[in-house]
């Protein structure tokens, strides 16, 4: 635990104190952009900004140095405000070779600022990202504020006392920009000088070489002639506590592990790789020590059984995945919502359809999380709001799993899973409790007895005495559990479970607003990771007297008890989605309001701009 | 395995349950089922810490006729439950009952990994050569040119021996036997329970509705000693009504061959002994063409290594000697945080 | 081609002229009720009479004989007017022991005709059925008319001198029974004759004793003295044309053979046996002549992949299955959408979740079929509404398959799959033609090349020359087809694939009525095999003055084009479906209108007498 | 195959495609690729006659720089996909590539039929014993105790050896090479490309961002005349960079053994001399331990058995000519029917 550092070095610079700013860090895959960025995403976070990152990565793995397809980038955005969204359009674009600016130029703020590694626009690099002529050279870039330096340069120089190949001379780059960029914004450098000792400790050439980079981009700010001024940005009023950042998946899985502790249960993933979900197996595979078990299955279809299959014998099984990966545990999760087991699956969507767009991000899975079932299969839908909710919305995942003896699909997306924000830490004490009680009285026993209040059956584990009992995907008989073909029986049955799923809606809080009145002349309704930018775009349409505002489901499925009203108190809804319009569809179906959809597919997060603009418009009409 | 043992003695009684059972009368998964029940008692454990787990089809209704805990789940994903299963509570003795369709068609790949993985549960394949519960069409097991009902000309498919299936991915322990040799099916049953890791056994099965004496050919007791030949680890690999006939291997050309062994033929020492923990032997013993070669029923082979499970086990709790048990609080701090 | 005999036999016991009934049998697994089924619907179909039939069986392979859940029955309903549905009562329930009186009689119409062989009441098998007290012998079957009849015996003595054994010769009981039914309705024997001896003949034992039992069931009608009087059913008035018999499942294979024929393709079908789909794997394994090629695949993953192999080679691929099967497919429908290439998928839906109750029927899988993919994966999804109607939409499926260039769902269910209905043999000239233009021009050559009118890509097949490229479930460049994470480019084709399935909307039949006014207070609406039970129900409602009318929709997505006014012009819409209203769903989605839902999850088809009450209720409250 | 034959020769650049090719610098796919566009205009087969079927992962990008037909499908189904497209066109000539985790770990099914119906399609497994695409997990073929993302504590699978697999379920060819042994790789491919029926070949292949050097072992020019053995039908089994070693077996024991040939050594007459057509050897190459064996390298296994689409298309020759070409009225009015 850190306390914050206020910015240390005295100076004479004159300093403008700022709201905030996104900046934009765009180079070639090598050039270690994410690691760039994470360090200036640590010392915003230190200085108490609020902020929210978003990582936007090549599909190929390593694609040849200096292609327009090999590009990476990493956008923060930082502020002494409250932050929803990475930001719309960058103020400020590092470009560290021709093809970042080629492919992230457009983005750039108007009159935004634009700082160049001049030392790798020559004649390959410039034919690579398919510029015909230089645009240093040409008047392309007027209209934005150039500063075009020779970092490759001015790092060679900087660590050619420490001893390290050229090529790895070259490698240091990104702390030169780091610590130039540390200037601008009157970041102290102590923080990342311990990260790169704690990261390169082995290799003290490795460790000089970076220092001295960082250093002297830090100089150089300070000595060169180009900088009118430095910026400060002042902490953001954000809630006393302690504070860490965190992405989506690592929030994901730190729910998944909390819930099962809350629970008392072991918890066991069944996952099978797929991007951008992976990550989620990785993170809770170093928790052995929580009782955490993972297994990479063969497919994902092995993944959901083996899942449902410890869920079975007592645990909590989980699996986590990804759109192509969810098609494929259809059939398992039917299987899960027949025996009535606990089950969660998380689906961290991606562009689609089939293979898609796997880096991309996409809210699409929403119809087939629903509906995507054989049969009348029902199952509970829910879905996170941002990196940080995904904790949250892990553990009510589990705890609805737990307490309705039902499969759950966590819904969040590549957005948020990749994205990051500052996440106040929960304090363990005030996560909600989980009661698990296994069946272990024989008297009266069935394995489809059902708990009158939640209708959730009760959960026999393998190796209770006289317990023991058959379970499987046949229809069972209400009464005993036994197989059973008949007719009246198998409807019983079938309204039982969907019984069972909309009785949650009890249990779930009422849809409240994030943002505005109760009601109005628009409710913009959105769900997912849509949360930052629509709120941010709601409130900047109400600082303009805009009669709107905005509301997020958390659920899907069941719908929050309160919703079909809050619907009727706005004369419109609009509903902005990562995908063809399906929430619109099932409100419409559910409440025959015409609510209307801003849909977006082009695996990137919606802009607040492009919101803004569908709400003036929408208003105005 | 201590604490699973059952504390008063169980009788075959003790694993039937109250339904009724579904196969079709004459079906030969009833000997098996009565085969089961009367030697799981021998195991000593108690029935709530038994799991019998299937997929779909009539060999998968098996676990609904043990009565211990029991999952019929869906079709060829019986080694994926029982996956989860064993890693969740590795003290279960977990059972599975599949078919040749279940196990080996859409669920090849689950048992494929399940035995290269040597996870310690017991797999029955009841290997009828057929699809029964969808009424007779061929199965991955089925002979080439077979007429059914979805090949009305012959299947084209040429089939797969699920003992050499299992060999060639790493099997720890493969066995076959017969629904109605009673008293091989047992010892085998108890050669697989004994096993620690993967036990597969293909059970030869009658379905005599769509696939009526597909075994007759070996399994007709006129011919049964002359076509087959039942391995025993340590033995030489004899058969025959006198035990005249053995298996000899061709050391150069590594050809199998059948000879008459004693008067007039080779002498003893010539003939293969049977080791079951060589897995060489396994296959070519598996692989024996028929009729030209009989075939070869019992433990064809076994051998010890780590278990999926095992090595887990090993796993979590040097992870919990070594990190303590896991502190919530400083899990979600995380690395660097900031106090406000 | 048979011309249909009159009867001919002259006696001169009373006929009276009935307008048709409902017959039916019912027996142990062993005692070939299907087969007394299939005989008394072909007399009553050489009568032409319009018939209708629905076979119910055991989920068992041959359970043990005289268990309730091992019997066996066949329900058909004959008349000289138009039949829509199997009939909800018998009027005559033929029960061959007492198991099938158990599980059967509930169902029989009061006051009707109860035929038992009272040979097999003894105490073994009222034990095996669950009766305490033998129900010939208390008051239990009063009100209704019944005649127990030895008929094991009396087979026994008719086949007597052919020298069967014991066991054989009760096999015979069938076509004693079946003998006294055709006595009873006026049938003519010869056909019957002629089918037993086509099918035994190789055992001419066989052949006597089973013509020797029909025979003496009939004399048995004639002597005993237990007969008020025969009936007699005239013809239907029907259209003119040749008929055939015709079961769901065989028409759509007939379909999907007709459909290649006039594609001019051979057909491969990828298929894994699965109940109650697995027929049309071997209906169609007899088409090799055709051009069919069947492939058993390993599952129902590799059934639809090879299915896709095969269409991406040129040929016609298809794939058929049931609920469960269709869960597993859904990955790889996705990548025929995203590459574009035709794909029929057959989905014989049954009950479930899960495995469920795989013998019965159900409508459960619609919005799977719409919906069940991952991110936007718009297919084509249509469904047949009688067994001789599933020929026309297998037609249909290919047609737009290959057209659009689009995976298209055909749904089906038990229902269809098993029942069958007298059916007109079409022309093939007057078939629809299906033309398809493999591209061969290399001249300005892209994969994705769209048709403006369909938008539907260019096919261009493995073995063109100069016409090589590559395709794959990632993004494609909408100009190029190449690989593109391009932002708008994806929109472009997320939308151009949904504008490509929505535009099949103008190519389909717009929605008419059935039964009834095109406008009104009640509009009945219903898709599939809920036919014939909606059209009867309106039918007789409307005999009764009631202002309702029937529309039944085979175009599920994209709907027809005149929906949702056809919709607007009744008070109110009810939808019967065989689910808990997922049509309904969509509906109200679309249109925004407050359609109701009439659910039935049974695994039984609707009554009409079930129908009726609900619509008089709609009308009345 | 004659209507296959390309009328012009080709040349490797014929085969190449506009697409940049997207795979990590230094990534053994590169040396795969170079190779197979040099040989396959050696096959004389027109390019439009040829397909290239891939699932996902690295090495499934294969398609995309072969100019020819090419299916990219989805993860681990490329062999089903390859059966449609081979049953709708025989002619064609089929290639598939695929990755250890493709075409084991998710799509072991497929491949396991796809060999045992002996398909007529060549197929490629490149074998980097680690997920490349998903960044680095370990698949099938990794060693046990592989530390990756993960198995942050090392994996607990023991590995399937994709040929020991192969050989389990029938398949009539299986051969290994080494993505930078042009050579080798080049005459292994030829052998393939001439095999009827399905050619499986494994090649190791370096990924190495993920894995590098995952078989310097053996493939480091400076150990790899001792620690390969490059078998060749009929020629002795011999290794090491004197060809002084051989490979013998014992005849009762079943057991391999590394032994020295020639002075102060074993006969060369005792070393086994490799006998491609029978199985057994294959299974007993296949499996030897690493490094106490040298890894076999070469075509494993090699024999002729009918192909599924040969068998199919005999068939369906044999329908036309019994029942000619189908009459669709006639079918459509089937068994009994009236007229009105
Ligand atoms: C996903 C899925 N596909 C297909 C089926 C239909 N099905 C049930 S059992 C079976 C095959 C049974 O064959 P086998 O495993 O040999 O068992 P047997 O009945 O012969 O004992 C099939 C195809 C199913 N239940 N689920
Ligand atoms: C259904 C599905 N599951 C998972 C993935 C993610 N995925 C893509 S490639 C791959 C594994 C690649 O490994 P391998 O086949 O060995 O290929 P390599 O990249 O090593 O060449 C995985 C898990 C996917 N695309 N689709
Ligand atoms: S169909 Fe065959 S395998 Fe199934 S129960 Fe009947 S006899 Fe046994
Ligand atoms: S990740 Fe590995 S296998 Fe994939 S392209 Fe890079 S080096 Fe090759
Ligand atoms: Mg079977
Ligand atoms: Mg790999």
């Amino acid at each position: 635990m850190n306390e914050a550092p206020s910015s240390t070095s005295p100076h004479d610079f004159p300093r403008e104190v700022i709201r905030g700013a996104v900046v934009r860090f765009a180079g070639d895959s090598g050039d270690g952009m994410q690691v760039t960025g994470d360090q200036f995403t640590a010392a915003a976070a230190l200085a108490r900004n609020d902020l929210a990152t978003f990582p936007d990565f090549p599909a190929e793995i390593r694609a040849p140095t200096g292609t327009t397809y090999g590009v990476s980038g990493f956008q923060v955005h930082f502020s002494s405000q409250d932050v929803f969204t990475p930001g719309d359009a960058p103020d400020v674009l590092v470009a560290m070779n021709p093809a970042a600016l080629k492919t992230n130029l457009r983005d750039l703020k108007k009159g935004g600022v634009l700082i160049l590694n001049s030392g790798t626009f020559n004649a390959t690099n410039l034919k690579k990202a398919g510029y015909d002529v230089n645009p240093l050279e040409d008047n392309s870039l007027e209209g934005y504020t150039v500063l075009s330096i020779d970092i490759t340069k001015q790092t060679v120089a900087a660590v050619k006392d420490t001893g390290l190949s050229n090529k790895e001379a070259h490698r240091c780059k990104n702390f030169w920009t780091l610590g130039l960029m540390f200037w601008i914004y009157s970041r102290p450098l102590e923080p990342t000088l311990q990260w790169i000792e704690s990261k390169f400790g082995k290799r003290s050439d490795l460790v000089a070489a970076n220092i001295a980079a960082l250093k002297a981009g830090h100089a150089f700010g300070e000595t060169a002639e180009v900088f009118q001024h430095r910026y400060e940005v002042p902490p953001a009023p954000v809630e006393k506590g302690e504070y860490r950042n965190i992405g989506g998946n690592t929030a994901t899985a730190l729910g998944l592990v909390a819930a099962a502790q809350l629970a008392g249960l072991p918890l066991v993933l069944g996952a099978y790789p797929i991007t951008p979900a992976s990550d989620v197996l990785h993170e809770l595979s170093k928790y052995k020590q929580f009782g955490v078990t993972t297994v990479q299955a063969e497919d994902e279809i092995a993944a959901v059984c083996l899942a449902l299959g410890a869920s079975y014998a007592g645990n909590l099984g989980v699996t986590s995945t990804s759109g192509p990966g969810m098609a494929l545990k259809m059939e398992g999760i039917g299987l899960a919502l027949s025996v009535e087991l606990p089950l969660v699956i998380v689906d961290i969507q991606r562009g689609g359809p089939s293979t898609g767009l796997p880096t991309k991000t996409e809210q699409a899975d929403l119809l087939q999380a629903v509906y995507g079932r054989n049969s009348e299969g029902p199952v509970c839908v829910i879905a996170a709001s941002t990196p940080g909710n995904c904790f949250t919305m892990a553990i009510e995942a589990v705890r609805l799993a737990l307490k309705y003896m039902t499969p759950v699909i966590l819904l969040t997306d590549g957005y948020l899973a990749n994205g990051a924000e500052p996440w106040k830490i929960p304090n363990v004490a005030d996560l909600p409790k989980i009661d698990v009680k296994f069946r272990t009285d024989p008297a009266g026993f069935h394995p489809f007895l059902r708990d009158p209040a939640t209708l959730a059956r009760n959960w026999a584990i393998p190796g209770t005495p006289e317990l023991m009992h058959r379970v499987g995907g046949l229809e069972k008989d209400y009464d005993s559990g036994h197989i059973s073909y008949a007719p009246d029986n198998h409807e019983r049955m079938v309204k039982a479970r969907a019984a069972k799923i909309a009785g949650i809606a009890s249990d779930i809080p009422p849809l409240t607003m994030e943002v505005g009145d109760d009601s109005g002349k628009l409710l913009v309704l959105g769900w997912g990771s849509t949360y930052g930018a629509i709120r941010e775009a709601v409130q900047r349409c109400r600082d303009r007297g805009l009669s709107v505002s905005h509301a997020h489901l958390r659920y899907l499925n069941p719908f929050p008890q309160n919703l079909g009203e809050v619907l009727k108190r706005f004369e419109r809804v609009l509903v902005p989605e990562l995908n063809l319009g399906q929430l619109v569809k099932m409100l419409r179906s559910a409440y025959l309001v015409p609510a209307e959809s801003l849909a977006k597919v082009q695996g990137q997060p919606f802009k607040i701009t492009e919101l803004e603009e569908k709400i003036r418009q929408v208003l105005e009409s | 395995m201590s604490d699973l043992i059952s504390p008063t003695k169980l009788t075959k009684k003790d694993f039937e349950t109250d339904q009724d059972v579904r196969w079709c009368p004459g079906c030969g998964d009833y000997s098996i089922l009565a085969n089961v029940q009367r030697v799981m008692p021998e195991f000593g454990i108690a029935r709530e810490n038994i799991v019998w787990v299937s997929g779909i089809g009539c060999s998968s209704r098996f676990p609904y006729y043990m009565n211990t805990y029991g999952f019929h789940t869906i079709h060829g994903r019986a080694p994926a439950v029982a996956l989860g299963i064993k890693v969740a509570n590795p003290e279960l003795s977990v059972w599975l009952a599949t078919g040749d369709g279940d196990g080996l068609s859409i669920g090849g790949n689950h048992l494929m990994h399940c035995l290269r993985r040597n996870l310690d549960v017991k797999i029955l394949m009841f290997n009828n050569r057929i699809y029964g519960l969808t009424k007779g069409q061929y199965s991955p097991t089925s002979e080439l040119g077979k007429v059914t009902k979805s090949t009305p000309a012959g299947s084209v498919d040429q089939p797969v021996d699920p003992a050499s299936f299992a060999l060639g991915v790493n099997a720890s322990f493969v066995a076959r036997s017969i629904d109605t040799e009673a008293q091989h099916l047992s010892d085998v049953l108890r050669r697989a329970a004994a096993h620690v890791g993967t036990a597969f056994t293909e059970i030869y099965q009658n379905c005599n509705v769509f696939n009526d004496g597909a075994f007759d050919a070996f399994t007709d007791k006129a011919v049964r000693a002359e076509r087959q030949v039942r391995v025993e680890h340590g033995k030489p690999l004899l058969f025959g009504a006198n035990n005249d006939k053995g298996l000899r291997l061709n050391p150069r050309t590594l050809a199998l061959e059948v000879v008459t062994v004693g008067d007039g033929g080779v002498a003893l020492s010539e003939v293969l002994v049977h080791d079951e923990t060589n897995p060489a032997f396994g296959q070519l013993l598996a692989r024996m063409p028929f009729p030209e070669f009989p075939v070869a029923i019992g433990v064809l082979h076994a051998s010890q290594r780590p278990t999926y499970d095992g090595t887990l086990r090993a796993q979590q709790k040097a992870a919990r000697e070594k990190l303590g048990q896991g502190d919530l609080a400083k899990l979600l701090r995380g690395g660097s945080t900031w106090t406000i």
